[in-house]
């Protein structure tokens, strides 16, 4: 199977390769945009506002103003902060979150690099943003920054944990660390996915509870992962302000703002490769045609993002301590339990 | 060990009721109010702006003193009787208005200052869009004579006073008088009796 | 390496220092222009120094330059959540010096307004605490509902957030013809949607995690350090002076004076003072049912306005039970025309006093969560 | 309780420091008592069984021209009863014995009453001002206070 459409329309591997890296930064600029809306537009409906309706067309165009607000503003490095590594936090984040993209295959002919180990890959790369964090949040010079640098921290490093096993059992499961060869397992219909047990004989249906276990730890750990409610300490307002990046404002802060909707969108990217079939169709063959394939990927993404915000606009955020429990007592325990079912599973089919 | 299962089942169990709820409320009616476009509406007794009737006023000074914030301030002159037309409700007019002036930007928006009114020439209004860039542009000036009118005032007034006085001087010069011949009179009368 | 080092940790030599933050003025939670000075350890809080003041405006020395009318709209600024209860205790003990008797449909109506503010009080408490906990979509819902509220009040005195609508022996104006249709209409909203509230926001498993056995206020401690309203009856103390001393028309209503149960974590945790906050709303609908069907919808509510508001010499301490607590105004009179001296107990002010000692020991996120359950509303506070 | 009893109660116990009662409506009860003494009648007023006053509902201080009082308002929430406390002191020697030993709101009144009237209360642990500024001069409820024209450059009467 041919990796990459592009490869095959351009001879010159290097524009190739140039027109393979911007695909995906344009990409995340657009997705960021809508995703930008729907939080907007779905907080004021769940809240019976109408949120934003004087920039375009209902107030479509609102991300975009925001946008261009935020590039317009001073660029402002305050006196105290350490300057090189304040400078440099917000970049290293969004390089960290855009580096993900490299494995994730929007459909089986467009896969940036095909290396076999991507799951391993996206899993260590995407442990990198931690450091912009604390890098941004130390430099700042500013208390609450260093708070909610610390709090950041400690809530993506323990919640790498139990993302790591639901990773594992599906790599069990499946029996390889390719994202695109798994997302193939998952081909036909719904049922094959790995949510529900993937393709196996009838009674895989033994192994579904805890491969849905599984999906839910994932989910939960993704949202602590993201800084998603009922997860934001870290830029928990009414608490420490606006966390790690309360001195950042402009263009920095807008790479941030960036980083974590490319980081959203990574970890939703796993989630629909791992268990909910990748770019597949739902319905075996119907709709299933090569370029109907990334439109499945990216509207089953956006089913995940809707999910993130309507959580948030429903929850309010856990304290430190709370979170820490979640995270060592209830999913890592259960995690195990369910990677032992599944393994169990793998060794008697 | 019951707990922990206990606080797992009622964490999920009440994230999924406040899921139910806000996907119920994602589809319900919006209250939004588009302002500039539509309006919400404002009730006639409304306490915004205040306003005056300058044919009203007759410089009682009676807002000025109600006022708790002192952002009224006025100046005054006697008017001439006769000369001066009486106030558009057909009541006498006393005072002269020469300068009414009301600042916002101090104004606290109570309404005391219409209460004690006898002519109802000071009024609040519905209107609250008034924002301006300069904090001059707040006091609103409702009554200012110019200089003329006021000189003109101002000799009519003194006109009619030296009259006055002349006239009072008179009276009393009268007076004296009457007194004096009632005096004698009555002086006179004793005399008679005596 | 071959030898094994023997680790010894001494703690008093290990370079630690705490952490000295400093919370607002200008902060998304403190409610205003609160400063507090807070000493963390980590995340946990060691000490908490309140530094009240910054929105001082002097309100007792300038009571002392007006005349009594004038000091209402003053007033209205001091909670300027819920004006009508603000004005309430000052009027009262202006006409108890002055020997006033308002008609009955007047303290119909003064109940109906104040127990109407009383429910906007503790939407916004709800709301805004919950904000605190991250939790935004209440904080709508309870706006909206808080509007027809506000529409009905503002119909009524003029005003939308500061009425000045009390008046020595009366009221500025009287009640408009669809007045009765208005409030029953916004009860019954209240009612319709209060268990949303609930069931979003204070039933949630993850909020009470977060304010469950936090923030304990026990009774003996509430009581000597002055706290009254939902912070004292959270606490398990009945004390509302609508029931233990009835002033105006209280005693005629049929309402229960709710405490705190301690039902998910200890008596007198934030979670308690706001479920006491949530159930007044309950009580205060049941309030003005009662009052507007019993009110008198016939009469002058100017009647008995005095020809000139001047008390006789003496002094006065007047009370009444304000949504945040016991709000009290120690009027001393000279018979001149503006008061000699004005105090006003301000709830908050005590109630903020307590702060320092319940959130001791607790971590960082639960000092917010405390400073929200207080209530404190910085105009009353720093007067 | 009514104020009469207490005032007896008090009398008995502490004769020559209770002055007199005021008790002509519509104002509360006050009891006239000897500043110095305040703090022995308050302790006595707290812990005695029958009065249990464990509810220290205000302090008021008022200027009265050559003195200085302090009100206290006390409520029992056990007994239901009400009563204040009326103590008056110099206005140059303005000294009264703090109660935040035993109410520990009495610390922010105390306070408060300190920032704008001036009343010093002896064995106040901490008697700084609290609604002014801290390096605010004068006590601006007195009666013969003057508003400064300038604070740190900033003109003050608007």
């Amino acid at each position: 199977m041919e990796q990459n459409f592009v490869n095959m329309l351009i001879e010159n591997p290097w524009i190739a390769a140039l027109i393979i890296v911007v695909i995906p930064l344009v990409f995340v600029v657009i997705y960021a945009l809508i995703a930008i809306l729907g939080e907007l537009k779905i907080a004021s409906f769940v809240q019976e506002r109408l949120g934003p309706m004087r920039t375009g067309w209902k107030g479509t165009m609102q991300p975009v103003a925001e946008v261009v607000k935020l590039l317009q503003k001073e660029d402002i490095t305050p006196d105290a902060a350490d300057k090189p590594l304040f400078n440099l936090a917000p970049f290293l984040m969004f390089a960290a979150a855009f580096a993900g993209f490299a494995v994730i295959p929007f459909s089986p002919y467009f896969l940036p690099a095909g290396i076999e180990l991507g799951l391993f890959y996206v899993f260590a790369i995407g442990s990198l943003g931690v450091i912009g964090l604390v890098m941004g949040g130390w430099a700042s010079n500013n208390k609450y920054s260093l708070l909610g640098a610390m709090r950041s921290v400690a809530q993506i490093v323990s919640y790498e944990i139990p993302a790591a096993i639901a990773i594992l059992s599906i790599a069990t499961l499946s029996g390889s660390l390719n994202l695109n060869v798994i997302s193939d397992n998952q081909s036909g219909w719904f049922w094959n996915w790995y949510i529900f047990g993937g393709p196996g004989p009838w009674w895989k249906i033994l192994v579904i509870p805890f491969t849905l276990g599984l999906g839910l730890i994932y989910l939960i750990s993704t949202l602590a992962e993201t800084n998603r409610t009922p997860f934001d300490i870290p830029e928990g307002e009414s608490e420490i302000v606006a966390g790690y990046h309360t001195e950042y404002s402009g263009m920095k802060f807008a790479m941030f703002f960036f980083a974590e909707y490319a980081n959203m969108f990574i970890v939703a990217a796993i989630l629909m490769l791992l268990f909910f079939g990748g770019w597949n169709s739902p319905f075996g063959d119907f709709l299933n045609q090569w370029w109907m394939q990334p439109v499945w990927f990216i509207l089953k993404a956006f089913f995940w993002v809707f999910l993130t915000i309507w959580l948030r606009w429903t929850l309010p955020r856990l304290r430190v301590d709370q979170l820490m429990y979640m995270s060592w007592k209830v999913l890592l325990p259960w995690g195990f339990v369910c990677f032992f079912a599944v393994s169990l599973f793998v060794m008697l089919k | 060990m019951l707990n922990y299962f206990k606080n797992m089942w009622l964490g999920v169990y009440t994230v999924l009721v406040g899921l139910r709820l806000t996907l119920i409320h994602l589809f319900s009616r919006n209250v939004t109010v588009q302002y500039p476009d539509e309006r919400y509406p404002i009730p006639p007794n409304a306490r915004n702006r205040l306003y005056l009737d300058p044919e009203l006023c007759d410089a009682c000074l009676r807002c000025a003193k109600a006022c708790p914030v002192n952002c009224i301030s006025i100046e005054s002159l006697r008017a001439v009787p006769g000369l001066t037309p009486p106030l558009k409700n057909g009541d006498k007019r006393n005072l002269w208005v020469t300068h009414y002036e009301i600042d916002f930007a101090k104004c606290c928006f109570c309404g005391l200052c219409t209460e004690p009114c006898p002519t109802n020439a000071i009024n609040t209004t519905t209107e609250f869009e008034y924002s301006t860039t300069k904090r001059e542009d707040l006091i609103y000036t409702f009554v200012k004579m110019s200089d003329e009118e006021k000189k003109e005032k101002e000799e009519q007034l003194a006109i009619y006073q030296a009259e006055q006085k002349k006239k009072k001087a008179a009276e009393a010069e009268a007076k004296a008088k009457a007194e004096a011949e009632a005096k004698t009179k009555a002086v006179n009368e004793t005399k008679n009796d005596n | 390496m071959g030898e094994k080092r023997k680790i010894e940790l001494d703690y008093s030599q290990l370079d630690s220092e705490r952490m000295r933050l400093n919370v607002g003025p200008q902060h998304p939670s403190t409610h205003g222009v609160l400063r507090l000075e807070v000493e963390l350890d980590g995340e946990i809080v060691t000490d908490v120094i309140p530094h009240v003041g910054y929105l001082h405006r002097c309100f007792e020395k300038h009571c002392e330059k007006m005349e009594y009318p004038m000091v209402t709209p003053y007033i209205d600024r001091l909670d300027y959540i819920s004006s009508m209860n603000n004005e309430w205790p000052f009027i009262m003990g202006v006409e108890q010096m002055m020997g006033i008797k308002v008609p009955e449909k007047v303290e119909y109506l003064r109940v109906i307004v104040s127990e109407l503010n009383r429910i906007a009080n503790h939407q916004i408490a709800i709301a805004t605490f919950g904000l605190d906990a991250g939790a935004f979509t209440p904080l709508l819902w309870l706006f909206r509902d808080r509007e027809m509220i506000l529409a009905i009040l503002e119909k009524l005195s003029g005003g939308r957030l500061l009425y000045n609508y009390f008046r020595v022996g009366g009221m500025a104006a009287d009640i408009y013809p669809t007045f009765k249709e208005d409030v029953l209409a916004a009860i019954s909203q209240v009612r319709k949607t209060n268990p949303e509230i609930l069931n979003l926001l204070l039933l949630n498993k993850i909020f009470i995690d977060r304010t469950a056995s936090v923030g304990i206020l026990p009774a003996d401690v509430a009581i000597n350090y002055g706290c009254t309203g939902p912070m004292l009856r959270g606490s398990g103390v009945p004390y509302d002076l609508r029931r233990t001393e009835p002033y105006s028309i209280y005693d005629r209503f049929d309402f229960e004076v709710q405490i705190g149960k301690g039902e998910v974590g200890t008596v007198g945790d934030c979670w308690d003072r706001n479920i006491v906050r949530y159930r007044e709303i309950e009580q205060s609908c049941n309030i003005i049912e009662q009052a507007i069907n019993q009110m008198p919808m016939e009469g002058d509510v100017k009647e008995a306005f005095p020809k000139k508001v001047r008390p006789p010499k003496g002094e006065i301490y007047c009370k009444a039970e304000n949504p945040k607590g016991e709000l009290g105004f120690y009027i001393v009179s000279d018979g001149k025309n503006n008061p000699e001296r004005v105090k006003c107990r301000s709830t908050s002010f005590v109630n903020l006093s307590v702060l320092p000692e319940i959130s001791k020991g607790y971590m960082f996120a639960d000092l917010i969560m405390i400073l929200g359950s207080i209530d404190i509303v910085l105009g009353e506070v720093d007067r | 309780m009514q104020a009469q009893e207490i005032f007896d109660k008090l009398k008995e116990k502490f004769n020559d420091d209770i002055l007199e009662l005021k008790a002509d409506a519509p104002s509360d009860p006050i009891i006239l008592i000897n500043g110095a003494e305040l703090f022995n009648i308050a302790q006595f007023m707290r812990d005695k069984e029958e009065l249990d006053f464990d509810y220290l509902v205000d302090l008021i201080s008022l200027d009265l021209g050559d003195n200085l009082g302090a009100i206290y308002i006390f409520y029992s929430m056990k007994h239901k009863h009400r009563i204040a406390l009326k103590a008056i002191v110099p206005k140059d020697n303005p000294i009264l014995p703090t109660l935040e030993n035993l109410w520990r709101t009495a610390d922010w009144l105390e306070r408060e009453a300190w920032d704008l009237m001036g009343i010093k209360f002896e064995g106040h642990h901490n008697l700084i001002r609290i609604l002014n500024p801290y390096d605010w001069e004068g006590h601006p409820l007195r009666k013969d206070y003057v508003t400064p024209e300038f604070y740190h450059g900033m003109k003050v009467p608007y």
